[in-house]
């Protein structure tokens, strides 16, 4: 990051003509991600865009930095190893629902625990897009699509428990329509050390539309939203009249008036301990109620490839640079002459 | 050892023993420190250790029985022996399964003590074989190995169970007594090894010094056997195993070409080995990664030579199943990467601790649609290492994907190795892009007209910034394109990409008697039982050929003439015929497969027989 | 329709026509439609279906380009047409990419509202073709199609941008007047489909009529044409896509098996549609479950197949490269199993909508160890039906794993099939194990000695309790075995018992003139453009032989001798040669390759020429 | 289960010779697994365990059931198709670390999640046994294992609270060493209707010794062990001392003397929001302190085999049991008759 470069959202686009449906959310969260950038000052050379398969995963070929648009539910791992072995790279993970937590889960949880520094954004439209209309992990239990005919069945995941549960230092949550909120997300999983799960809530308005309304519509918004704001209680709704209480480990949501407001839980994403954070993630399984938005966990600890590199220099003040000739000959030798 | 010995001296040129136990009993141990030991006195040598996949199945069941066999010499040898001549047997069920084995006449070194009624009815003996007669073909010296370790580690501090644990040390005290093996390098080790625990080394040290005592002083040991040093290119060597010349490879290749090494794996026998040597290394700088399955390890390595690193994945067949998607990846994404198969028994987990060349074929075509890539192969635990700077050469001039196929034979086995002046090993580094090569904009697929090789441009250069990905790539931009006329004209860059290799790689050797007829023609492990398979057969006077392939992908450009040259071709693999159907494929020659598949390598005596059978048909 | 039209009509033996548009603009809606239509009128027909990778790349693009052609004939016809008669163009980008292909003097009905300046810019023209005089060599109709869509669908309730949604039924009207379709088949299923949207049934039902009408009315159109009824075999018909009737083939297996069906996938183009089209089926019993990925659906496929059920999974390329560690697991564990590919381009993502044949070498050797399985591979949309009762009937009846391959243009494209009476389906069904087969234990490798199969005996079965898995099983017992003498023998019977399956399928039927010395051989959706080209060739009084492959593995008992027959054999693939190398391989004949890898089917008329050049050379 | 049936644990014993290090843990939950079965009268026939590859995944061979040795991280995979094919069985798994965290981590979470009436018994040794000793996901950081030779960079997960992120209804914890709460877990594990996730601490004694001292040696045990007890304050330690509060969503050791017994959080397992589970799962990371054992959740919930059940039964009662050639014909026909 220099400060010297002055970049503009346009620099940050690439020579590729955008290729999503006409409405799609992805179109807000690219131009969220440009924007970004370019404010942040990121040199464009340093920042690399790994993805996996799906409409989310077209994502790098729009951006002006290196890329690479993997295969379906690998780009956490392809994105590990870059970021461990090039520590100096800002490496950006897009993601869709199916690809992160569907044939990606694994390596979704693992690099979470590992706290690699990747960014992982996920555009999670609760469907698949690319392939044209399945339910997906977190798609709701009955809907019908084309491969659920019948009515899903499976048990959705809450993408944010299960990073919590998975020991991600980052967690947060929001949502495409919602730029500025979009921003200060990147933002600060920009400055975080380590992994960062970004759940974007995305609307696919071609295969499930109108998924979030209880958040972006314009009566439903404002009495859905709970914006969770460092050392700030938990309170939303027309004139912050509800608020949230963690009880016997539980979240839950009362009248403000019916508490008190220093009932209220103040929320604190920097405590070690995950229990608030995932307290107040089950607040809602799927955004048709209030839902809550920002960010949820944000703890310190080494990152995978400090803790490498520290380990390289630990062992090189101890053994030195490492001469392969003096390795080989360690391993006992005899001289035979002619 | 002030004292001489008592005894005669036979002079031989060469032996094979095989120490066999339980797998508690440290036999590995011992047969490696008997390695050493010969190593370092000058025999060449080579081992063939043999383990269940069970961490430790019960004790003194046949499944337990674990072994080593080493055979040393006076001249160039090539295979641990067909059979051994002296087997150490250290209790019932590893003189179950390993008699057999044992050589017309050859000699058995028993521990008398553990051949009780318990472990007698667990190997399935229902008489003492000791007692019965039923090895007098044989000459057997039973000795209570496991009172006199006890009696040697008294007052050493060492008390208990533990004490027992020192007898594998008493039975190579033995060996070495029997063999003139100097005992000095073993104590070096034991002290460098155990000298943190004092008890240990101290018990150790008594148990080997009294195995070597007592064959120096009863009268049981009456003779002793000489293998004189043998006579080698002079140098300095060392002893290595396959994956441990690998990895050292690896590094070797990384320093050739300026790079870092980026190793991502995750754990699989028989090729954890490289994992562990790599670790160990973080001083030079390499990078290892325990990745969360293999599909994350090539995922990563992939993602490291993106990012300018050597990236590398080590594995076995189950896990290259499981890299192939990814691979495919790598083919049309144009990087570099090598991956590692060290081949074994399949398929699916089969034989685990096993040897098998059988992946050959996934590791041509185990991809979905056309993704041609690089085969190289190692033909033994020494060639490991050149093999690999060899793989990640190619890697690198062609920014391709290699595979690497070495097997569980050369893995585990070692043997003694040249070190090479690794200040001769060749430059081969390339230079990553720095500007661009177009005034328009940076052209990822813009190719070298020589090598068809696309430009390497990593993250963190300006100006160069670009994006790839596995949709097909328009040819020269790297856009993705769904032309019909650019997919062909993509696909049969690709291949041509790899084919070229072949302008850029050794010919063939072949090693020919004048007038022969027969050709052998083999890859891999099967090296030293073939060549030593022809020696015998040349000593009978009978004229072979013989060619060993290092490249499988694509083959070295003189082999078709080769091939087509012999009206007999004979291709022994550890398989059902893999390269044999290659050779038909591509040349049309009807050639003679000769297949094994029992887990276990090629003996000389078998290449000698089923060459024997050709020439005389 | 009471009015009798005031044009010509001429009569013509086939006709290709190819719908055009923007991938919004429903092209392949009306494109089935008229297929549909066809078929009930009793036309024979082919179709092929081609549509961007991107869900819905920008309005107006060259990469968001849908179409969907179809052929009419009045006689038995094999593809869809190598260059279509009539083009309908519903803008600029639809014209730019497809007007290359068109048929010399062919007509272009253009939606020339869609010519803008906006539009012609997005598409890469500086003037307007309509007026500039560039398609001169065409019959051009232009019809402002989005006007006359509008004007047609007011009153009938429908507002705003909703309307123009129905111009695709305009232009499908306009069609079906100019080829005389009958519009009540669509009107049908206009009701049928839009029932439950009054507003939007009506709309189209206006649209469609208006088409008709203004074809019937205008000026514009002086003639139509008439595609007579073709003569087929008398009996049901139905038109069905590649995915449809393999869907159905599995249900019919399942049926003749006495097995309820367990379909387990993960989704991927072109190979989601099997899953849709079975998950709708629960009343049938048939479970679909939607894995977390192809790895995890071949392993429940496995699971249910153990339990006793049809296992079955489908998937493409890339996923069959997933699924290949599973898949050996199946052929160590020797249970039955469905894995159905359909091939897309690739290598890695490639061109996802696109076919190809490039995972035939996969099939056969794309898993670690030895691992042999049958092949069977489907050659149109309706042979996929029987294809895959044939599949399955292998699966059962040898405990074995089968591949069945289809592709992307098999998949997607349909054609009239006979409806078979399902009663004459042989029973395929095979009797699980009941009793021991041992009075000691139950041997669950004890096998039959015909087919070498073992025993499936499904947990829930009194005293046959047994363990199996992926480690090397003994003979007969299934034990685990680490012997040498029995990994070979398991790995010998596990072939054998694959290449058995050649004395149990029918031999291949040479379609051969008397004294032809040029043999083409194929294999899956290459069958109808081979066929017609064939015909041509023989048209103009050649001789040629013609044999088109089922069985991939095993290949029937006589195609040694009848490859061998012929001096020259051609090879046409979508690929770079996987059936030429097995035929080299097999049968060390100088086959010759003809290899397209541009993403689409053969031309009748490419097969015609290469066998031209061949037979004039 | 047949009340008739009598069995002994000899009665589950397969023919097969057990091989596992001498002194290995898993040996003791193999007993206990077959005393439970035994008491419990299930019919062997309707038993199966399927596992993956590790030392743990060897199990199947010794039970007198049906069962399948699968591949490595697979059988979680494996065992979901057949429990979804055949609800009527009692279908296991056992799995290690390595086979259910490290590649199999993915097929684990989903079964948990879409509550599959499997039950999985995760053997933790905290190493990888059968390779011989690299760690694995839940070795503790700085650990010097074969693969990690300058110390484990990693950071651990922590399986209870995976699964509880996954969304598992049954999560357990118990000890190879404890035979009589090994098997009360057993039990409930059977007794839940779907998906049992239950880690058992299992000691190997070659690779990772004493790894479970804590809670296991003589000393310590007493001091570590706190035991979740439904309906009943979590109290643990000599003369139950010591006790678990639970604020802000934080699950804290105190002294009860300096709360009150009041105060001390009562264990409810089976209270849908899973909140307090969670907090609990985070009393410890690695078991070298106080550690909960015993049931962290239990929640009703319809399994996937029986929703599955339900579309079919609905699917024909509303269209008939399904006639293919219907099917087929249905799609639009006509005839061509001579
Ligand atoms: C190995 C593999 N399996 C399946 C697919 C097919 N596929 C491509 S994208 C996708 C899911 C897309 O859904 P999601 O990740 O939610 O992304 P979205 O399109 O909704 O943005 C699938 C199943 C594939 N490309 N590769
Ligand atoms: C695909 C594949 N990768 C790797 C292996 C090697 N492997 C076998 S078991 C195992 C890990 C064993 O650890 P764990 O699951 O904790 O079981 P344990 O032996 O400790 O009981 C590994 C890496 C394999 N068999 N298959
Ligand atoms: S299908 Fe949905 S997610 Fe994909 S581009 Fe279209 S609107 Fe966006
Ligand atoms: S290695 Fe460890 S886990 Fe495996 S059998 Fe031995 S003691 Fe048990
Ligand atoms: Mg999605
Ligand atoms: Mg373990």
């Amino acid at each position: 990051m220099t400060d010297t470069t002055q970049y503009t959202r346009q620099d940050w686009q690439s020579d590729q003509e955008v290729r999503w449906c006409p409405g799609c959310g992805d179109y807000t969260i690219l131009a969220s991600l440009q924007n970004f950038m370019a404010d942040f000052g990121v040199d464009r050379e340093n920042v690399v865009f790994v993805s996996g398969i799906g409409c989310a995963s077209r994502f790098p070929y729009y951006m002006n930095t290196y890329g690479m648009h993997g295969i379906h539910g690998r780009a956490p791992a392809i994105a590990s190893g870059l970021a461990v072995a090039r520590p100096d790279l800002s490496v950006w993970v897009v993601t869709g629902d199916g690809d992160a937590l569907s044939i990606g889960g694994n390596h979704i949880i693992h690099s979470m625990r590992r706290n690699i520094n990747i960014k992982v954004l996920l555009f999670n439209n609760q469907i698949y897009g690319l392939t044209k209309g399945q339910y997906s992990p977190t798609s709701e239990r009955g809907k019908k699509t084309k491969s659920s005919p019948w009515g899903v069945i499976d048990y959705p995941f809450n993408p944010v428990s299960l990073a919590i549960g998975a020991e991600a230092t980052f967690v947060a949550r929001t949502i495409d329509m919602d730029r500025p909120h979009t921003q200060e997300i990147l933002t600060a999983a920009y400055q975080h050390q380590g992994s960062a799960f970004v759940e974007i809530y995305q609307n696919c308005n071609v295969f499930n539309d109108k998924a979030f309304i209880a958040l972006t519509g314009k009566e439903e918004r404002d009495v859905n939203r709970i914006v969770l704001e460092q050392d700030k209680p938990v309170v939303f709704g027309p004139d912050d009249a509800m608020g949230v209480v963690i009880e016997h480990g539980e979240a839950r949501i009362v009248e403000v008036a019916d508490v008190g407001i220093d009932a209220i839980h103040v929320h604190d994403a920097t405590v070690e301990n995950a229990g608030a954070a995932f307290a107040l993630s089950r607040l809602s399984h799927g955004p048709t109620g209030p839902t809550p938005i920002g960010i949820f966990r944000s703890v310190d600890r080494s990152t995978y490839a400090s803790d490498l590199q520290q380990q390289i220099h630990d062992a090189q003040a101890a053994r030195g640079p490492g001469d392969l000739a003096l390795l080989i000959a360690g391993a006992g030798t005899w001289e035979v002459s002619d | 050892m002030s004292e001489a010995p008592t005894t005669d001296i036979t002079d031989i040129h060469a032996v094979a023993i095989r120490f066999a136990g339980d797998s508690g009993d440290g036999m590995q141990l011992a047969g490696t420190r008997f390695t050493e030991a010969s190593a370092i006195f000058g025999n060449d040598l080579a081992t063939f250790p043999n383990f269940p996949a069970e961490i430790r199945a019960p004790a003194g069941t046949l499944p337990g029985v674990s072994s080593f066999q080493v055979q040393i010499a006076d001249r160039d040898i090539l295979t641990p022996g067909d059979q051994p001549d002296v087997l150490v047997a250290m209790n019932p069920a590893a003189l179950m399964a390993n008699l057999p084995d044992l050589a017309p006449a050859g000699t058995i070194v028993i521990n008398s003590d553990a051949f009780d009624e318990r472990n007698l009815t667990r190997a399935g003996y229902t008489t003492n074989p000791i007692e019965d007669g039923s090895l007098n073909a044989y000459r057997v010296l039973a000795v209570p190995m496991e009172e006199m370790t006890k009696k040697a580690v008294e007052g050493t501090g060492l008390k208990g169970r533990g004490v027992l644990r020192s007898k594998n040390f008493f039975a190579l005290g033995l060996m070495g007594w029997m063999f003139g093996r100097p005992i000095d390098t073993t104590l070096e080790w034991i002290t460098k090894y155990y000298g943190k625990e004092p008890d240990v080394q101290a018990a150790n040290e008594a148990a080997l010094r009294a195995g070597y005592n007592v064959g120096l002083t009863t009268e049981m040991f009456r003779s002793t056997y000489r293998v004189q040093r043998a006579k080698m290119p002079p140098g300095t060597y060392t002893n290595v195993t396959g994956n441990q010349a690998l990895a050292w490879g690896i590094m070797a290749a990384a320093q050739a070409a300026r790079l870092p090494v980026f190793y991502a794996s995750y754990p699989i026998t028989p090729a954890s080995d490289i994992l562990h040597e790599l670790s160990r290394h973080r001083n030079f700088g390499v990078r290892t990664f325990q990745a969360e399955d293999e599909i994350a390890a090539v995922g990563a390595a992939l993602g490291a030579s993106f990012g300018g690193h050597l990236g590398v994945t080590g594995t076995s067949g189950p896990g290259l199943a499981l890299k192939s998607e990814t691979i495919s990846l790598a083919v049309m994404t144009e990087l570099p990467l090598l991956i590692v198969d060290v081949q074994r028994g399949g398929p699916s987990t089969g034989l685990p601790t096993k040897t098998e060349q059988a992946d050959l074929l996934m590791a041509m075509y185990g991809r979905h649609g056309e993704a041609p890539l690089p085969i190289v192969s190692v033909s033994s635990p020494a060639d490991a290492f050149l093999a690999t700077v060899e793989a990640v050469r190619i890697a690198l001039k062609y920014m391709t994907p290699v595979i690497l196929l070495s097997d569980g034979y050369i893995a585990t086995s070692a043997e003694p190795w040249r070190i090479p002046d690794l200040s001769t090993l060749p430059d081969i580094s390339v230079p990553f892009a720095t500007v661009s090569n177009d005034p328009e904009r940076f052209l990822p697929y813009l190719r070298d007209p020589q090598t068809l090789a696309r430009p390497w441009a990593v993250p963190g250069t300006p100006g160069l910034q670009h994006r790839i990905g596995g949709l097909e790539k328009e040819d020269r931009t790297g856009n993705v394109s769904y032309t019909p006329a650019n997919h062909q004209k993509m696909t049969l860059l690709r291949e041509q990409k790899i084919a070229r290799i072949a302008d850029d790689i050794p010919e063939v050797v072949i090693d020919t008697d004048a007038d022969a007829d027969v050709l052998v023609i083999g890859w891999g492990s099967s090296f030293g039982a073939i060549l030593a398979g022809v020696r015998r057969v040349r000593a009978k006077g009978h004229k072979v050929a013989r060619v060993h392939l290092r490249h499988l992908n694509p083959f070295p450009k003189n082999l078709g003439d080769i091939v087509k040259r012999y009206p007999r071709v004979l291709v022994p693999e550890l398989n059902r015929g893999h390269l044999w159907r290659l050779l038909r494929a591509d040349f049309l020659i009807d050639a003679i497969s000769y297949s094994k598949v029992e887990g276990r390598p090629f003996k000389a005596a078998e290449i000698e027989s089923r060459l024997m059978e050709l020439i005389e048909s």
